[in-house]
């Protein structure tokens, strides 16, 4: 774990008690087994592996955890959910972190991969529907990869796979849902 | 009027601390009939006792109620105490305000109302007590073991040395149970047979053991000291007592299965003995395989020609011990009391799918590898692994598999896997010094007498990697298998190629454990191991008295732990059969002969046939009971409408009264 | 109902299983609501209904039965019979306008002490919101 | 496991159609193999009008609310047709699938309800396209049997997990396309790798990443004996279709494997030519494999 200083353990520990209450997930249940961890398909690219991601709530780490790149690079799999032997649905719990990291704004050891979730939203809320060749162009120029060139766009082109207008069905309804998500989500439950 | 005493425990703290001992006591001087009462530090001890004897010469106490602890723990322990003190053992009741009262509430004046409502109940039930006589009956002193692994052969032959009559039942063709399967044993590494053979040896020749192999236990009546059981012995199709193990038959037998014992790793004929040592070593024939079996059931409907009638066997026998007449048979005999030692079976890893569910033929599980280490075993000891008969160099382990795994419903830690990996990997270096093992591991158990250093051994000494981590998945990559885990010690993923993998698979009560349980009225797990009475004080006995369990029946335990078992349940075996007859619980049920009317719907309902019919002088049929047959489950009282008959210590007014102290309180 | 207003519960448990059930939860330290008093009776075969008929008529809340898995019956077939009788106490207590929820009957084993916590606390939880027993 | 339902779609066999972003995208192949492999089967495909994108990982990443209101928003429509509703693209089918769900929940329905603005009744039967055309009363007129075609089936995450949401036979080692796929005279290989991730959507940011794990999966595909991959998902056609260049400059992999939408394996099968069905718009060009199997 990227923890630079002896941990000083708190006698309350709120960030389990949080995760456990939003997740409905035990976390105190993991017992490091790293089967989580073992099967992660991008484990290896992370900072902290998910069974350090459990430690980390264990010991109430807040920081590392939401910090990490760790809860980023999660590509929600689910493998380790289907294989964990105490039955903790931990892509459930990367995902909730994920959230809260967003929420909070801690985002910066994957910038990129926030930057490409906000700006396929910002698409769908534009359009309605998920535009390709838009959600490529506002990528590489938000996230300044601006010689990206992941969309092979000359071969996409050639082999008519890229559409260069957006559909804008139902653009409408999607701002009209965004709203009440974001009234909603503002209000305490 | 009685004068009853109420004695109420602290237990240290267990109890004082959160019910208001004093309070109680106080409460209970305030009850009817109550005399005296007074409260102690620990009412089980010397002091306690001492303490309520004194009260009762002193007080002239003639009933006694102990509010402490569950009367399943001490109720023993106070009726003696008592009965030093010139009481009736039976003038006793016991409040339960620990199990039942403080270790389970935390609100101290709840819990204290509560301790003084089961006081009071108490002294309402102890009020109607009578002094009751137990009798004595006979006793047949025989003893039935049933499974011959290490455990029932250990307990068999120590009961038999103590001169005693043992019948050995053993549903497999041969004893030795799983330990014959094994190659060498941790933690000295002595050859499994070399241990073993000379036991099971033992088992067939002493003059006081009857083994009946390929036998199992059907069902079972009676009570301690008089147990009457049904053995069913299944058709073995030889005669064995001509039989002289000769082996023609099995060498020349044509028809080849897989064999059960090898564990799919080898072959064994129609007519066969599991393994060379088997006892008894003489054949059965496997009925479902043999080919005359097939002729003989052979009809024109079906497709294909009638299959040859062969009866090889019986040509080549020299003894002429083939019996094809042979029927199963039930036999019934009688025992003073029941040992079960029905051992374990190992955990079928089919069940992972991420581990190949089966699919990949050099993933095999533990005991597959003690079969192939077997010098006796499918490959004469030559560990080759199964998909092409190649020498394995880079072994993976992954231990905890079937064990400590919610997810297929097997929580429990299996406890021998641990060791008997570090066996393997010490012994597959041997085997082969070129050999790297890997040893994934969640935590390593090894605490025991020469364990740890045995395990470090296959660190230390064999080279054997240990990786903190639960594999995640198994695949088939050409010909290795990828494995891929994690070592959480470094919290890196990690990947290996291995020419072999090897699943520690956990321990699981054997086939059948519940029903057999079920037959001999006594408790099991949600996992089918049973229940001993306590798991500390009493490890091999079961609240059914005569019955006691031992060995891996009862939980994951490794051979001296079996050993030991066997030899405790022998001992109270022995102790049982020593006494020349047996007190009965009093607790039996009584017909008062004036109200009984004779409709016998006790009787109908009776499960031990304890209602016997008796003529009144006056000429009238009535009920009444056999007091050495009734066990006092009170079915006939709930029955009984006009209320002739009543449960001693359970009495129809007992109940009431308890319920009225309560209620009206 | 005592006097904070909780509901009695009056709880007969067979020896062999249930009870033993509720010692493993005290050993295991599983709590459950102090409402419930527990009578030990040798199995649930010996509990009459008329029996309960009685507690309800005196003041009881509710009454739980507890006794041995089917098929586990120390005595081998005691709780078949109680099984039995008590579907027809439920008719009964229908009938003299005593809620069937107020009575339940549980199979709880001796290492069952989890569950044993659980089946009290549901049950007390339940009364505890149907109220108080309007008794005449 | 949960068995998928069928029961709604007796009778006649017509569907809601939602074919998601990818398919009006990049995944043309996918819905127009799609349309007329149904055609052929007479499964009428009615597509939603006024669909939504379902808000894929970036939703269900970033906002949790919002990853059920958008599918939710289908579901509504699909509910007011009154038909099962046929998905064909993954990670659609799994929003779809997660919302119905989680929904069970009275107080997520209920917050569910007040972001759409409308009140969610009985959701109808939502059926991957390779469960829904993987039935086997479906009678199949096969023209051209695969003969000799080697496939490795992949289902990727989506499809497979988690088994109760999804409703798959089983989730370490799915057959359900294998099924399918045999019908049609085709060879399907065993290999581990079946539901392993290929990376998902991770490539904009960290294109290493889906280059290393689609890699993994082509390689060991190919080492298995399979002539082609056949998939059920754009994303993971895209991951392993598109940068097999990547792959060879970055791992030196020999051979390209062709990765073809299952629904165009079936239209072969069926009759369709190549190119009706598109195989001559994928970056790893299938058509030199097929010819080689005189498959077209
Ligand atoms: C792979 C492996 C390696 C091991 N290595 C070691 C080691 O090195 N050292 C060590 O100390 N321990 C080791 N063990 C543990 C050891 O095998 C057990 O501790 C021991 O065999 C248990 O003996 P048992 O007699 O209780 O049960 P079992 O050996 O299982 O014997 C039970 C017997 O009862 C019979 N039976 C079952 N049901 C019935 C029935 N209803 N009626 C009649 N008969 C019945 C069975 O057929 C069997 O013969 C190992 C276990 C495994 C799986
Ligand atoms: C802190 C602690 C906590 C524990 N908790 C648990 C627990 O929760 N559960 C559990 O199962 N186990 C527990 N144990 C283990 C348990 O204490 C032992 O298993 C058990 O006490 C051993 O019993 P024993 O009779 O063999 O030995 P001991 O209890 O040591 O008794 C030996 C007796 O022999 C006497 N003696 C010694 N030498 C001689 C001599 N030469 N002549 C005459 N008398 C002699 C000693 O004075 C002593 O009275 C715990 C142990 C410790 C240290
Ligand atoms: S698989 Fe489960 S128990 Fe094991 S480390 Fe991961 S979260 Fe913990
Ligand atoms: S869900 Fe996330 S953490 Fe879990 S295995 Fe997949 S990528 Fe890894
Ligand atoms: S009698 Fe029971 S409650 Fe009292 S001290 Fe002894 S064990 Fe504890
Ligand atoms: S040939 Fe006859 S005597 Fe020899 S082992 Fe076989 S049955 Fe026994
Ligand atoms: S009859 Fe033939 S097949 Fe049957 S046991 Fe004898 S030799 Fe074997
Ligand atoms: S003994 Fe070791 S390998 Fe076996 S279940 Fe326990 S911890 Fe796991
Ligand atoms: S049920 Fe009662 S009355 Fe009838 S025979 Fe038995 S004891 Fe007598
Ligand atoms: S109490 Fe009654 S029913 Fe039970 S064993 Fe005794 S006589 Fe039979």
């Amino acid at each position: 774990m990227p923890v630079q200083n002896t941990i000083a353990l708190k006698p309350v520990n709120d960030f389990l008690l949080f995760v456990q209450r939003h997740t409905g997930e035990s976390i105190t249940s993991c017992y490091q087994c790293g089967k989580c961890s073992a099967g992660c398909p991008t484990a290896y690219a992370m900072d902290i592996t998910p069974r350090q991601i459990m430690r980390g709530i264990q010991l109430g780490l807040k920081d590392e955890v939401l910090d990490s790149s760790a809860i980023w690079l999660c590509v929600s799999c689910q493998i380790c959910t289907l294989r964990c032997p105490r039955e903790i649905d931990i892509a459930k719990v990367i995902e909730s972190l994920r959230q809260l990291s967003h929420a909070e704004g801690r985002t910066h050891a994957q910038r990129d991969m926030a930057v490409l979730y906000d700006t396929f939203l910002q698409q769908v809320h534009l359009f309605g529907r998920l535009h390709e060749v838009g959600l490529g162009m506002m990528y590489n120029m938000r996230s300044m990869h601006v010689f990206n060139n992941v969309m092979r766009l000359p071969s996409l082109f050639s082999r008519g796979k890229l559409k260069l207008r957006p559909e804008i069905e139902g653009a409408s309804e999607v701002k009209q849902i965004a709203a009440r998500v974001k009234e909603l989500e503002r209000k305490p439950s | 009027m009685s004068r009853i005493g109420v004695f109420v425990c602290h237990c240290g703290t267990n109890i004082g601390g959160i019910v208001n001992v004093p309070e109680v006591v106080e409460a209970a001087k305030a009850m009817p009939l109550v005399a005296y009462a007074d409260e102690n530090k620990y009412t089980c001890s010397e002091v306690g006792q001492g303490s309520i004897r004194d009260a009762i010469r002193e007080q002239k106490l003639d009933r006694v109620v102990v509010a402490a602890c569950s009367p399943r723990m001490h109720e023993n322990t106070f009726r003696k105490t008592v009965a030093t003190a010139g009481l009736n053992p039976y003038l006793l009741e016991i409040a339960n305000l620990r199990e039942h009262c403080s270790w389970v509430h935390s609100d101290s004046k709840k819990a204290t109302a509560k301790a003084i409502d089961h006081v009071r109940m108490a002294v309402a039930k102890v009020a109607r007590h009578e002094s009751l006589f137990p009798k004595q009956v006979g006793l047949t002193k025989r003893a039935l073991v049933i499974g011959g692994g290490i455990t029932g052969i250990q307990a068999a032959l120590d009961i038999a040395s103590a001169g005693h009559e043992v019948v050995l039942v053993e549903k497999e063709p041969s004893v030795g149970g799983r330990m014959s399967q094994l190659d060498k044993t941790f933690p000295t590494l002595d050859c499994s047979a070399c241990i073993l053979t000379p036991k099971m040896v033992d088992v067939a020749q002493h003059p006081n053991i009857t083994l009946l192999s390929y036998s199992e236990v059907k069902e079972v009546r009676g009570f301690v000291g008089n147990f009457e059981v049904d053995i069913l012995k299944k058709a073995k199709m030889v005669d064995h007592k001509t039989c002289t193990g000769c082996g023609t038959c099995w060498q020349k037998c044509p028809e080849k299965v897989t064999s059960e014992f090898d564990l799919g790793l080898g072959q064994r004929t129609a007519i066969y003995i599991p393994f060379a040592q088997a006892v008894p070593n003489k054949p059965v024939i496997d009925m479902e395989n043999c080919r005359y079996q097939k002729y003989l059931k052979w009809t024109q409907t079906e497709e294909g020609k009638k299959p040859p009638e062969c009866r090889i066997c019986e040509k080549l026998c020299p003894t002429k011990s083939i019996a094809w007449e042979q029927q199963e048979e039930i036999v019934t005999e009688k025992f003073g009391a029941l040992v079960v030692a029905t051992g374990f079976k190992t955990f079928d890893h089919s069940v992972y799918g991420e581990y190949g569910a089966g699919r990949y033929p050099d993933v095999i599980s533990s005991l597959q590898l003690e079969r192939l280490m077997s010098a006796a075993g499918p490959t004469e000891g030559e560990v080759l692994r199964p998909s092409d008969n190649t020498h394995p160099k880079n072994i993976v382990f992954i231990q905890c598999v079937g064990s400590r795994d919610d997810k297929v419903g097997r929580p429990y830690c299996s406890k021998v896997c641990c060791m008997y990996t570090a066996k393997h990997a010490i012994m597959l270096k041997e085997h082969d010094p070129e050999v790297q093992c890997y040893v994934f591991y969640i935590d390593i158990r090894a605490g025991g007498k020469d364990f740890e250093e045995f395990a470090r051994r296959a660190q230390d000494e064999s080279g054997a990697v240990y990786l903190r981590g639960r594999v995640s998945q198994i695949y088939q990559d050409g010909k290795t298998l990828k494995v891929l885990g994690e070592d959480s010690l470094i919290g890196r993923p990690v990947e290996i190629d291995a020419d072999l993998v090897v699943l520690a698979t956990g321990m699981e009560a054997s086939e059948d454990a519940d029903r057999l349980a079920q037959t001999l009225h006594i408790s099991y797990n949600i996992y089918n191991f049973l229940i001993e009475a306590h798991p500390k004080l009493r490890p091999v006995e079961t609240q059914t008295d005569g019955v006691f369990v031992a060995g891996a029946a009862v939980g994951p335990r490794d051979i001296p732990d079996c050993v030991a078992h066997g030899s405790a349940a022998a001992a109270k075996v022995i102790g049982l059969l020593s006494q020349d007859s047996l007190t009965t619980d009093p607790l039996t049920a009584i017909v008062a002969p004036m109200k009984c009317v004779g409709c016998f719907a006790c009787k109908a309902v009776c499960p031990f046939n304890a209602i016997e019919e008796q003529t009144t002088r006056d000429g009238r049929i009535i009920a009444s009971v056999n007091e050495s047959l009734c066990k006092g489950c009170g079915l006939c009282v709930v029955a009984c409408r006009p209320g002739a008959i009543n449960l001693r210590g359970f009495t129809n007014q007992q109940l009431l009264s308890e319920v009225m102290t309560l209620v009206r309180r | 109902m005592s006097e904070d207003n909780s509901p009695l519960v009056i709880g007969f448990l067979c020896n062999w299983c249930s009870y033993a059930g509720a010692d493993m939860a005290g050993t295991s330290r599983q709590a459950y609501p102090p409402n419930i008093r527990i009578m030990r009776v040798p199995c649930s075969g010996r509990v009459d209904p008329l029996l309960i008929v009685k507690c309800f008529e005196e003041g009881a809340d509710a009454v739980l039965v507890a006794g041995c898995h089917p098929g586990d019956c120390h005595y081998t077939e005691g709780n078949y019979h109680g099984r039995r009788r008590f579907a027809l106490l439920r008719d009964l207590l229908d009938f003299m306008g005593i809620e069937k929820e107020r009575f339940r009957i549980e199979w709880i084993s001796a290492s069952e002490g989890k569950r044993f916590a659980k089946v009290v606390s549901e049950f007390t939880d339940e009364m505890t919101k149907l109220g108080p027993r309007k008794v005449g | 496991m949960v068995e998928s339902d069928h029961s709604s779609k007796v009778g006649a066999r017509t569907y809601s159609y939602y074919p998601g972003c990818s398919l009006h995208g990049t995944a043309a192949e996918y819905d127009i193999s799609t349309q007329l492999v149904c055609q052929k089967l007479g499964i009428e495909l009615r597509e939603l009008e006024e669909w939504v994108c379902c808000g894929a990982s970036a939703a269900h990443s970033t906002d949790h609310l919002l990853s059920l209101a958008l599918p939710a928003h289908t579901l509504k429509q699909a509910e007011e047709k009154g038909l099962p509703l046929a998905v064909p693209c993954a990670m659609c089918f799994s929003r779809l699938r997660t919302t119905i769900h989680e929904i069970k929940n009275k107080d997520t329905l209920n917050l569910v309800n007040s972001a759409i603005g409308k009140e969610l009744g009985e959701p109808v039967a939502v059926e991957s396209m390779l469960q829904m055309l993987a039935d086997e009363s479906i009678s199949l007129p096969v023209t051209k049997p695969l003969n000799g075609l080697k496939v490795a089936c992949y289902y990727g995450c989506l499809l497979a997990r988690p088994p109760e949401v999804v409703g798959i036979d089983d989730a370490e080692n799915p057959q359900t396309m294998e099924r399918l796929l045999v019908r049609l005279g085709a060879e399907a290989i065993d290999w581990g790798l079946k539901t392993t991730c290929c990376g998902a959507g991770v490539a904009f940011p960290r294109l290493d990443i889906v280059l290393k794990l689609s890699h993994r999966l082509l390689s060991l595909a190919q080492k298995s004996g399979a002539d082609c991959v056949a998939v059920a998902c754009p994303m993971c056609h895209a991951n392993l279709d598109m940068y097999q260049k990547d792959m060879i400059a970055k791992f030196g992999q020999k051979t390209k494997l062709p990765v073809i939408y299952f629904t165009q394996l079936m239209g072969l099968a069926l009759g369709f030519s190549p190119k009706e069905l598109l195989l001559d718009k994928h970056l790893t060009d299938p058509l030199p494999m097929l010819r080689e199997k005189e498959l077209a």
